[in-house]
């Protein structure tokens, strides 16, 4: 047993320190938690991905629930990077929390110079959302290969002295390659994972349930996947890993850490609880506390697996 | 039941009317940011008809401030059969900051309100608010006319309250299928509302005859304003009419929701404004919007 | 409505007509279940995945649950193909319902000798597992790619004149080519898809919750992700999809075949309740007649989606 | 609770030992694939201390002709915390074919025995079962040896019932932690066991002391077979007591299940059978096993 008031929270992602290793998800945070979450507790903010062009985002509904997690097709609506810059930005300086701007973008070129806009006061590290589809690639998303992720993850990096998160697809088939290559390619961090594409129907109606037909499953649903991926990530990246998927407690954070996650971010379970990040820090500290870890940082790949191998035909079933 | 509310509109990002609290309760000024979430522990929860329910909860501040057109994000229980995920949202039907009370009525319809209702009295729930932008009435309004149906009644109540509590005049116009399911009828007439029920039963819920009346509401000088929730039909009627002429409006609208918080951009609908279709969110652009902005769904 | 009587019930896979559309999922089925369901009442009976050689199979633990679904890292046991013959399929000539036999093997060339040795009587068709590492291709798994799944199926194809259904993975990242691809080969069938890969830690003990550490996801939580799959692959494909996976209820079948599958196979949901299938079944029928249709083979692909267009964006939230 | 069951053990796929049901209540001869989910009433269900449930059901055939050794799959109900999802295997604690009575005995450790223990008398769950291999008493046994710990002794307990209804004596040595937590003495007792309670509270449950009982068992020709289960240790020294005694035994083994039927092979364990090791699914094998194949876990 470690006192709870001296375990060490703080992680280290890069050249950034973070007050404690939990931060919400892209897309499931803004201005509008303010009054329920004191930001100052947070390890980091993290904005909704800002596209350089204005993007009206997909026909509703954009959201539907499927068992317990959710369907969404939201479609990146963005009001542009000037109105980041001039709007969104000026509210967040008033945190002493480090803000990471997620961005998009169509092309490596665009990419490059909308991270260039975002290296302003304020902005802590970039996240680049590359789920996005490459227009110069027949409209794949970069993150589903790591030949199109090396290529805009090194436009991206040399456009920038920030820090590059880069956030990895989980629809790829190989997500350590291009883990590999977003590292190779210069990223301070792999933000592990996106949604999953996935898809329901109204039975009654015979409508897909979202405007979109198919869009990103995210909630606990997705956990032991993403937490698997994170697993492969963390063992071939140098780079720290920032799990995410299906995080809505305190043990859901340890088992993304015990993976290899450095820190997590938490998304979904904003929406079902808006209070569920404060409930994470809270509960890491007493996990820490429990199990005699005087760092928080500790649990970073400290499964136990040395003894085990793993057998690839499980693939398989 | 029969005690005057204050409500006060807080118009988040648009000019608020300015107007101070009215009525014989007072309550501390709300900032916009006064949201939180929650223990409600509920008083009273009972069957309204086969489909309506009433839910009566004590809960802490903020959310009893709740005002007119606001709403809340509930976390609904699960039972054997239904594990709602996300929260469900509802309008504030009536709230009480002197003793802590905010209530709703809403209908059963599926997995989230099914577990809803089957939370008994003594048990605690979590709720996210005030949400939103509530109702607000013109400087100057001597008599408004709020216009509902089915559920959107509910939403409405409480601006007739207001409304009355400022002294403003209230013409209802109540929609339903049948007698037997026109609701809130009594708190309208409470405050001394001019009360038109209008039923599908014997055909006076048709548009022309509702034209009608909101026609001599106008003619007679009581149409300031017009408000309406709940129907298409009756909201593009409204908007018509509002446009032809030229009462201002507001209508208060639904969409799917996630945060209920203006995050995630799930539950926008289209405006037309100014002759340019904008997306806005219901959750904290409304759910009430300008009636002559508001597109049909 | 429809006199449920009536509702005709039969689909058709290629050349077989199977009685109903439903029927278990490979690994999830086997002798044991005939004292709780009378397999007269199936679709098809479909065989745990044989191999040529014998296999072990994995460590223990093999299992474990995870939110509503599971984890399994059997890793295919086999007795091997003699003793498929001589013990597995006698027993299956006793019932008056197609036998689908489930085969795997390393490499194209082992394939094609394991399935011209199945072409035994009693045996309706084939369903390839290609789910398995190709040890000519560095142990990646052939149906993680178009090319690999080609080749195999192609090799398949020319072994056997039994109709050949083709068992797609979901851990690709391009599932749609790959289902081309196995149809260009000469696939008779599509089965979407078997388990996804998939981890869970034990934060008590810091072990991964499966001894293989990985492990495949079935179960509800997998619906939304699979039925994604069928879709996109149903659209692309002519010949018929099977859909496979979470699937529990008829209103879980009906989605599946809205979205595409010409039949289903039912995997976890019979180990959480025996007689699930059977639900299943009489689910569907109760459902086509209330809604009108005279057959169950009319609700494939009887999703309402001819006015919605799919923004790719969204794959990225 | 003092009346005599009568138990059969079912070897399926192995030569059955032969015998015909014994006992006052005559049974009908069960086929090895009868079997069932079937839907149990809950008539008593109590806590027997901390840790350990009592439950049983009312439930139609074939659950109560359930042998001594075989399991069932039961569907555990969810809770607000506590939504197991695959069903958990539990060693049948008493059947009673008269009365269609079957009973379980569990310690309450996670997910599934939490929902478990939440159910009530009157509500309903389904069983499947009666599943896999129950004990076997080798023709012309005059006297046993069963030497249990924890959840283990339920197990043994019908096991010791059908002995004595065969007339076969019984020695009975129940290991546990402390006085406190032996469960099932009044059980042993009934059927005139010879009872040998170890405990860790005063050093008895030490090997060497049971190795001691059991030599002495065997010395004085009480331990024409042996019987085991619930410790890992015990199991062990018994193994090789009756290698070295050549007294033949039977163990009941516990692993992680899904479908209980033999279908999944989630459940396998190695023995060593004739030098080899062998993997066999405890669901359908087991999960009693021939004690000198086992292997530790
Ligand atoms: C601001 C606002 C205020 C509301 N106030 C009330 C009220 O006072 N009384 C009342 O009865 N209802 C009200 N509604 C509608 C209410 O939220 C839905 O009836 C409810 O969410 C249905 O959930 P369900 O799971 O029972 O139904 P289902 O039909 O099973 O819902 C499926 C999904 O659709 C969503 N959904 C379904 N209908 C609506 C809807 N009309 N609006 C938003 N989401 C919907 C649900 O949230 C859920 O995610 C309000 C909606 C909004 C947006
Ligand atoms: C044939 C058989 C008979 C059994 N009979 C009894 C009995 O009569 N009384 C009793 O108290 N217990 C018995 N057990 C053990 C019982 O099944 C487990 O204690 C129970 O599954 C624990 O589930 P849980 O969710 O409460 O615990 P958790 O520890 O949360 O279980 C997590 C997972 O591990 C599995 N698991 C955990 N422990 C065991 C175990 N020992 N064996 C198999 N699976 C396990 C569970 O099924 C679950 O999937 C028996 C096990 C087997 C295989
Ligand atoms: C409504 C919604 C909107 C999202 N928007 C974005 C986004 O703009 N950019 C992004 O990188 N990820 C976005 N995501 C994905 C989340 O950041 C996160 O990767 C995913 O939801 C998994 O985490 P969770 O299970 O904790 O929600 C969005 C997710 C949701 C549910
Ligand atoms: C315990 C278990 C064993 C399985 N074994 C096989 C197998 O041998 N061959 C195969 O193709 N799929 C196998 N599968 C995958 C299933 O056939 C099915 O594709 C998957 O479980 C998804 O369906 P479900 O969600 O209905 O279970 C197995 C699945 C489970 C759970
Ligand atoms: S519900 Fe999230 S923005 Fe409105
Ligand atoms: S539990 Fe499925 S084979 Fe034993």
């Amino acid at each position: 047993m470690v006192d709870r008031g001296s375990v060490d929270t703080r992680v280290r992602i890069g050249d950034l320190v973070l007050r404690n290793p939990v931060m919400p998800a892209s897309g499931t945070f803004a201005e509008g938690l303010a009054p329920v979450v004191p930001f100052e507790r947070l390890g980091a903010l993290v904005t909704k991905t800002v596209t350089a062009e204005l993007r009206g985002g997909n026909p509703t509904p954009r959201v539907c629930e499927v068992g317990q997690g959710m369907l969404n097709s939201i479609g990146i609506p963005s009001k542009g990077i000037d109105d980041f810059l001039e709007h969104t930005l000026p509210f967040y300086r008033g945190f002493a929390t480090p803000l990471v701007a997620s961005v998009s973008a169509p092309s490596g070129d665009a990419f490059a110079e909308a991270v260039a806009r975002l290296d302003a006061p304020g902005v802590a590290a970039i996240e680049a959302n590359i789920s996005c589809p490459n227009i110069e690639e027949d409209g794949k998303a970069f993150a589903m290969d790591p030949r199109s992720t090396a290529q805009v993850v090194a436009k991206i990096r040399r456009a920038t002295k920030l820090p590059v998160w880069v956030k990895l697809s989980p629809n790829t088939g190989d997500v350590a390659s291009v883990a590999r290559a977003a590292e190779d390619a210069g990223a301070d961090a792999l933000v592990v994972a996106n949604t999953i594409l996935a898809m329901s129907i109204d039975i009654e109606t015979f409508r897909p349930r979202l405007g979109n037909v198919m869009g990103g499953l995210s909630g606990p649903a997705v956990k032991p996947i993403v937490v698997r991926m994170v697993y492969q990530c963390a063992r071939v990246a140098r780079i720290p890993v920032i799990g995410c998927g299906g995080i809505s407690t305190a043990a859901d954070a340890v088992e993304y850490m015990l993976a290899g996650a450095s820190a997590v971010q938490v998304g979904t379970a904003t929406f079902v609880r808006p209070t569920a990040m404060l409930t994470v820090i809270d509960g890491l500290i007493q996990f820490c506390a429990r199990k005699g870890f005087a760092r928080v940082a500790d649990l970073t790949g400290a499964v136990h697996d040395a003894d085990m191998t793993v057998d690839t035909v499980e693939v398989a079933s | 039941m029969g005690q005057t509310i204050s409500f006060q509109p807080v118009r988040l990002g648009a000019a608020p009317d300015g107007s101070a609290p009215v009525g014989p309760a007072a309550t501390a000024p709300v900032a916009p940011s006064h949201i939180a979430d929650v223990l409600g522990v509920v008083v009273s929860h009972v069957w309204l008809n086969d489909e309506y329910r009433h839910l009566v909860l004590e809960a802490p501040e903020p959310a009893p401030l709740a005002r007119a057109g606001q709403f809340f994000n509930l976390e609904c229980p699960h039972t054997a059969e239904d594990k709602p995920f996300l929260r469900r949202p509802m309008s504030l039907y009536r709230a009480d900051p002197v003793h802590g009370i905010v209530e709703f009525l809403y209908k059963v319809t599926g997995v989230g309100t099914r577990g809803l209702a089957s939370i008994k009295v003594g048990r605690t729930m979590r709720l996210l608010g005030p949400l939103g932008v509530g109702f607000s009435i013109p400087d100057g309004a001597r008599s408004i006319v709020v216009l509902g149906r089915g559920v959107g009644l509910a939403t409405l109540a409480p601006l007739a309250e207001m409304a009355a509590a400022r002294g403003v005049g209230v013409t209802a116009i109540l929609s339903a299928r049948s007698a037997a399911t026109v609701m809130s009828v009594e708190r309208f007439a409470a405050i001394g509302a001019t009360i038109q029920i209008v039923l599908d039963q014997d055909g006076t819920s048709d548009p022309a005859n509702v034209e009608r009346i909101l026609r001599e509401a106008a003619a007679v000088g009581r149409a300031d304003a017009f408000y309406t929730c709940g129907s298409n039909r009756l909201m593009l009627l409204m908007q018509r009419l509002g446009r032809e002429l030229s009462i201002p409006g507001e209508v208060a609208l639904e969409q799917q929701m996630a945060c209920g918080l203006g995050m995630c951009f799930c539950c926008v609908r289209n405006f037309s404004v100014d002759g340019v279709v904008e997306a806005r969110r219901v959750c904290t652009d409304g759910p009430v919007f300008r009636l002559d902005e508001a597109m049909p769904w």
